[in-house]
């Protein structure tokens, strides 16, 4: 990592530690990934207490939640949407379908994973993963947010 | 006296015979009535020329009397006879309702709101309003009847009413009564011959509700 | 320190705003017991939106560019035209109709650009926004109306800095502001009207003229709708209860005088967090009728006063 | 200098440049381009004539008559009289015939070759000269006369363009109604001058005292809804938006922009200069009807997507709006509050001008979309902001200047008849409190829904991509069009900026209209030009407001531009789109973004929603028309029951007209016994 990358992702993190908004891409997921991210804004996770919460439009967003295997139908989709946020911007792929196509790996109708369409930041395994190891993988990349809020 | 049932007389005979023209079933009767009524006239104008001795009135009467009282009733009993007329059409209100109505307007123009019409010379006032009832009783016959023989005897009797009134309005003081009546005369009498005649020609009836058709 | 009220009266309303939302947002949080996000949240979203670039569409006309520079600006004026804390400072611009039609300018602009990139989105977002706007600002003079027979002035100071109150209009008062706070709930696109923490464009109305904007823009729109919230509560508690303003500009007076203003927001803020965690957005075209309501309520307040 | 400016032979001149203007361009037959030149250059120099003219009449105060040139027809004198409210007329419509002439330049080229050019001069020329002679003339008969002249030649316009089949049937409309009309304003002048035995204003005004109540309020009803058709007021409404789309746009802006206001301009000078002293009913009755007529015309204008037709109920919103301030002047003055009266009558002659400059510009730029695209359908637009980016302008700030936003004219005479309405709920018993917070709520609900209806005529024309092959194809206007219609926005700026100068101006000229010269004004203008009403009880500065709304957006550009994220680099994307292409048919159309309010006022607009599945080939429909349509109430009614009703009627009539030779001596014989009762 030269020092100039360095430079831009300190500032990158600066800036969205306390304040990011995720935009989810379902690119022809299970729904399984979605319903585990649903859970975080629930009462329990809650994860807005982070500063973190969920937009309507990749404009608003800074981090793409891509998951799935990306289905051919679903490429141009997701090319659109990662063209239309706005820099910088941080791609997530979450799940094992969308990190490498998981079970889906090798199909004719799958690009296995988000990766091979667009480029891709951090990954979040699991199949699918849960709330707290998605909660606990976003703190990590946004590199420790306030110490008083984490400890739970 | 005298003067006053002379008057009574003619004037009587104008109203009735107009009032006659109503009732008439028959064509040459109706001719022949108006033929009565003109000779009413006639004595009117004839007693007219007594009074004043113009030259001019005495021309009146003699062509009025040839004209009407001859000429004219001859001429249609002739064509009654030639194009065998029959009264065939009944006029739009019936008899009795008719008779109705000529009561309605004898009543009417004995109404105050005549007055001034009839009251032009106040001694004369019975005979005013007796030409103004016929006048409008001839009218009523010439929107009543459907025959073109009553309409045009209708005309004539209304004219015949028109001369009675102007008579006794004191229009015949002047010349302008006698000049218009010779007028009129040859006007009416020739276009009514016209008239019927070209009618009959075309139409092959003197019904003139048959000429709704040429409406359009 | 006339200069200092000048700079605190212009100042108030846009460092203050975002707090707001904050405090309602972390009210709201407490209702359905969650943490929530901090009361400074907004403050760190807009800081964020303000460093980051942006993508605007292609289809984008210099309407949707310059949009949010007469949004915010807007709320910059009327923000410095509404009486805050002090009854003594006015500007040229602190009269009922113009901040109506000021506020409608912004409306305007907010809503072309709405349509502006060809977005179905932004283009039915602008249509309910329109639709309901074009009803409440009706409402919205004849709920100051009141104020205005009351006070024979159009102008809000006088109004706010009037002390005279009479028992007897109390009532008419109260139905006004009651009627005014639905105003309040329309024009900021709260519930039972909007919903501002929705995701779901098909039930958006605010939020879907904004859904192609990023950074500074979208940093500047979503400022100057809390800009909104902050100016419409002013003139509830200010006007509706002018009680606690400045009437000189001594430092002491003004002290208090934020003091009491910012306890009176606090409580209207209150109100709206706890409305919205009880109670559900309306139907659309069920807003119409909760509009009539309160414009009945206006023209009783209006038959009550003298 | 000005005496002998403000003089007959000024008028005369006034007229005669018209005259030679349209009896010149039918001279030169044949050369298109030299008609069209000789047309407008006349019409200009016209108007500028008249701007001095009318500038020097009020600048010197100067008023004057010109009698004595009496003609051969009975009652019929050329007299004319020049006051104050004649002179702002002239002005108000040199100013609008001077940029609609300009644009004309350009606008009549596209009828070269297809149209008679020296036919629309002529009729043009005419036209304005009518106009300026019924403002000007102080007889009866003359003004009907050009009354007359003014509504034929309009009407010989509107169906210029006459190989639209619906520009000849809208003509005939109007036709129809405008002589209607025409018919009871001349009898009000006939019972007037059965009155007064002259149809000179002045006499008709010295003998006012004398007239019975009865009288009057026939005058008042009669003149009312004669000058009301003409000025649009509904439900005498309907010829309006289908003559004024039919003209050719210029002449649409003049008769919308000024030829209505000439029933304004009558009614003011009946009501509240010659049938003085007038019942409180009277205003009241105006108030009511302008109140009706703004919120119904501005709801019929959201249901429209003709562009011109949207802008012709305009221009009924905005006579109520204007009747609401006359009203509101006509109730002050029989309440006795001269003060107030002037206030009002000033909120409404305000309103008058602006309402003529904007309205202006907006059909001069709904013009020049419509010659661009070859449509008026605003389905059939969108993006023409990228190839028309300066009438998109232009057509922005007659946007706004109509929905009354600040900086621009609408707002401070919107805000003036506000002012004036506030102050009648304040003053008078309960039935009049009620009858101004009724204009009131309307005036502000007339205003919403105009905001709400020029977003969605801004941005269905101008905005988001282009909906058809003819919005695509679209190139900016000629320079002559343009110049026109910007001359118009500035102007709307002005009288923004100078309208603290003008609406002071206009209540002193309002004590010379109704004679109350001992009225004070209720207004003051401070030395920073602000507007202040009563003590303290409203102000409004236009500088002030026009530069901080100008310079307040300014700075938070140059701040967030220059001071915060200087390095902020903007990219751009296509429009989001969820994934999928997006294409200009999902965008909003002009009847989807007023669908919502078409429903909200249904009871009021008899609007309806209907589907149209079209059978199914598979299992899916293969296509659903939604239609939303809304039932002329007006026509169905109103016009369509007066229509049965006189067919009805007809139909009896016919019996009468029987072709029986009995009938008709039957009609003569009653006739004549009538006729013999009642004549003797």
């Amino acid at each position: 990592m030269t020092g100039m990358e360095r430079k831009i992702e300190e500032r990158v993190k600066k800036l969205f530690r306390g304040s990011l908004a995720i935009r989810q891409i379902d690119a022809g997921s299970d729904n399984a990934v979605e319903q585990e991210l649903n859970a975080l804004t629930n009462n329990f996770y809650d994860i807005s207490r982070f500063g973190i919460h969920f937009v309507a439009s990749p404009r608003h967003a800074d981090m793409l939640m891509v998951s799935g295997p990306v289905t051919r139908n679903m490429r141009k989709a997701l090319e659109h949407a990662y063209r239309a946020t706005p820099e910088p911007k941080i791609v997530v792929a979450v799940g094992d379908d969308a990190i490498d196509g998981g079970i889906f790996k090798g199909s004719y109708g799958v690009y296995d994973g988000v990766s091979s369409v667009i480029p891709v930041d951090y990954t979040i395994p699991g199949d699918p993963p849960s709330p707290l190891v998605i909660l606990r993988s976003l703190l990590e990349i946004l590199d420790k947010v306030d110490d008083s809020r984490t400890k739970e | 006296m005298l003067k006053i049932h002379f008057f009574q007389v003619t004037v009587s005979v104008v109203f009735l015979s107009s009032i006659y023209f109503h009732l008439a079933k028959r064509n040459i009767r109706i001719s022949m009535v108006y033929g009565l009524q003109s000779a009413g006239v006639v004595a009117l104008l004839f007693y007219s020329y007594l009074q004043k001795g113009s030259p001019l009135i005495l021309v009146v009467v003699l062509a009025t009397l040839a004209v009407k009282v001859i000429i004219a009733p001859t001429f249609f009993i002739r064509l009654i006879n030639r194009h065998k007329f029959k009264f065939a059409v009944d006029p739009h209100v019936k008899m009795a309702l008719g008779l109705a109505i000529i009561g309605l307007i004898s009543g009417l123009v004995t109404l105050h709101i005549f007055s001034p019409l009839t009251t032009i010379i106040p001694a004369n006032q019975t005979y005013l309003t007796l030409a103004l009832a016929s006048m409008l009783i001839s009218v009523f016959l010439i929107a009543n009847h459907k025959d073109a023989l009553s309409q045009i005897v209708g005309i004539l009797s209304l004219e015949n009413s028109i001369v009675v009134f102007a008579i006794f309005a004191g229009l015949d003081q002047s010349s302008i009564l006698d000049l218009g009546i010779l007028f009129d005369i040859f006007v009416w009498l020739f276009v009514a011959i016209a008239f019927i005649s070209m009618m009959y020609r075309h139409i092959g009836s003197i019904d003139v509700t048959r000429m709704k058709r040429l409406k359009d | 320190m006339h200069i200092l009220a000048w700079a605190l009266q212009i100042l108030f309303v846009p460092l203050l705003a975002p707090l707001g939302v904050g405090i309602i947002n972390k009210i709201k949080a407490k209702v359905q017991r969650r943490q929530g996000a901090g009361l400074l949240q907004p403050y760190r979203d807009i800081r964020k939106l303000l460093h980051k670039d942006e993508v605007i569409s292609e289809d984008a006309s210099f309407i949707f560019n310059i949009a949010p520079y007469i949004v915010f600006g807007i709320t910059l004026i009327v923000g410095a035209s509404v009486p805050l804390f002090t009854s003594v400072i006015h500007l040229p611009s602190s009269d009922l109709i113009t901040v109506v039609l000021l506020l409608a300018t912004g409306t305007f602009f907010l809503a072309l650009a709405g349509m502006d990139t060809g977005s179905s989105f932004g283009g039915f977002g602008s249509s309910r926004e329109m639709t309901l706007s074009a009803l409440v600002e009706g409402l919205f003079i004849a709920s100051i109306l009141v104020l205005v027979i009351l006070h024979r002035t159009t102008n809000l100071y006088l109004i706010a800095g009037s002390v005279h109150l009479d028992y007897a209009d109390l009532i008419a008062v109260a139905l006004a502001g009651v009627s005014f706070f639905i105003v309040l709930l329309a024009e900021t696109n709260r519930f039972p009207f909007d919903n501002v923490d929705t995701h779901l464009e098909l039930t958006m109305i605010h939020e879907a003229m904004l859904l192609e904007y990023s950074g500074k823009k979208l940093a500047l729109m979503e400022w100057a709708s809390a800009n909104k919230l902050i100016i419409f509560a002013a003139m509830l508690v200010n006007l509706y209860f002018p009680v606690g303003l400045a009437s000189n500009l001594q430092f002491g007076t003004i002290a208090l005088a934020i003091t009491i203003f910012i306890a009176k927001l606090l409580v209207v803020y209150v109100a709206i967090a706890v409305l919205e965690s009880v109670i559900a957005k309306l139907r659309f075209f069920r807003l119409p009728g909760l509009l009539f309501t309160a414009f009945i309520l206006c023209l009783i307040a209006i038959g009550l006063v003298k | 200098m000005l005496a002998s400016i403000v003089s007959p032979s000024g008028l005369i001149i006034l007229f005669s440049i018209f005259g030679i203007g349209g009896i010149g361009t039918t001279l030169l037959r044949g050369n298109n381009r030299a008609q069209n030149l000789w047309a407008h250059i006349f019409s200009i120099t016209g108007a500028l004539w008249g701007l001095i003219f009318a500038a020097s009449a009020l600048i010197s105060n100067r008023e004057f008559y010109v009698n004595g040139l009496a003609t051969s027809f009975p009652f019929l004198s050329l007299s004319f009289h020049i006051d104050k409210l004649s002179s702002l007329f002239i002005i108000i419509i040199c100013l609008s015939v001077l940029f609609c002439s300009i644009y004309g330049i350009g606008y009549v080229k596209s009828f070269y070759g297809r149209y008679n050019v020296g036919n629309y001069g002529f009729f043009y020329n005419l036209f304005i000269a009518a106009m300026l002679a019924v403002v000007t003339s102080s007889n009866g008969i003359l003004f009907l006369f050009a009354w007359e002249i003014m509504s034929l030649a309009s009407y010989f316009l509107v169906v210029y363009e006459r190989h639209d089949h619906k520009n000849v049937k809208a003509g005939y409309l109007y036709l129809i109604m405008t002589h209607a009309a025409t018919a009871l304003i001349t009898l009000a002048f006939i019972l007037l001058f059965n009155h007064a035995h002259s149809f000179d204003f002045n006499t008709i005004r010295a003998s006012v005292p004398s007239m019975s109540m009865a009288l009057k309020n026939i005058v008042f009803l009669l003149a009312f809804v004669g000058f009301g058709t003409k000025a649009g007021i509904i439900p005498f409404h309907i010829w309006l938006p289908a003559a004024h789309p039919a003209a050719p746009s210029h002449v649409s802006a003049l008769m919308s922009g000024v030829m209505i206001k000439t029933g304004i301009y009558m009614m003011i000078r009946l009501f509240l200069g010659i049938l003085l002293p007038i019942p409180l009913w009277w205003g009241l009755t105006l108030i009511i009807v302008g109140s009706i007529s703004c919120v119904l015309g501005v709801l019929y204008a959201l249901t429209e997507h003709d562009i011109k037709r949207l802008l012709a109920y305009h221009s009924i919103e905005n006579i109520g709006i204007i009747l609401l301030g006359l009203g509101g002047a006509m109730v002050f003055y029989s309440l006795h509050l001269p003060t107030l009266m002037l206030l009002s009558l000033a909120a409404a002659l305000f309103h008058t001008w602006n309402h003529a400059t904007f309205k202006s510009l907006l059909f001069l730029a709904a013009g020049s979309v419509a010659l661009a695209t070859g449509t008026k359908n605003i389905e059939k637009y969108g993006g023409l902001i990228k190839s028309m980016p300066q009438t998109a302008i232009l057509f922005l700030i007659g946007a706004m200047a109509i929905s009354a936003l600040p900086p621009f004219n609408g707002f401070y005479s919107e805000w003036l008849t506000f002012q004036s309405l506030i102050h009648g709920v304040l003053s008078g018993d309960i039935l009049v409190k009620w009858v101004f917070l009724g204009g009131l709520v309307s005036l502000a609900l007339a205003g919403g829904l105009a905001l709400a209806c020029f977003v969605k005529a801004f941005g269905s024309t101008f905005l988001a991509r282009p909906r058809s092959v003819m919005a695509k194809g679209a190139k900016e206007v000629s320079i002559w069009m343009r110049s026109g219609m910007a001359g118009l926005a500035v102007l709307c700026l002005v009288l923004g900026v100078a309208s603290a100068y003008i609406i002071k101006s206009l209540e002193s000229l309002g004590r010379e209209i109704t004679a109350s010269p001992r009225a004070g004004l209720i207004t003051s203008v401070s030395s920073r030009q602000t507007l202040q009403i009563g003590h303290n009880f409203g102000s409004i500065s236009a500088p002030f407001i026009t530069v901080v709304a100008v310079a307040t957006p300014l700075l938070v550009w140059f701040v967030s531009r220059y001071f915060i994220n200087r390095h902020q680099k903007i990219t751009s994307s296509p429009t989001w789109d969820c994934g999928t292409d997006i294409t200009p048919r999902m965008e909003i159309t002009s009847t989807g973004f007023a669908r919502s309010l078409t429903m909200i006022f249904q009871p009021l607009l008899r609007s309806n929603l209907s589907y149209d599945t079209a059978p199914a080939g598979s299992l899916a429909p293969t296509s659903i028309v939604a239609t939303v349509g809304i039932v002329d109430i007006y026509k169905k009614y109103i016009y369509g029951r007066m229509y049965s009703l006189i067919n009805i009627l007809s139909i009896y009539f016919k019996k009468i007209q029987n072709g029986n030779i009995n009938a008709y001596i039957l009609y003569i014989l009653l006739a004549l016994i009538i006729a013999l009762a009642m004549g003797i």
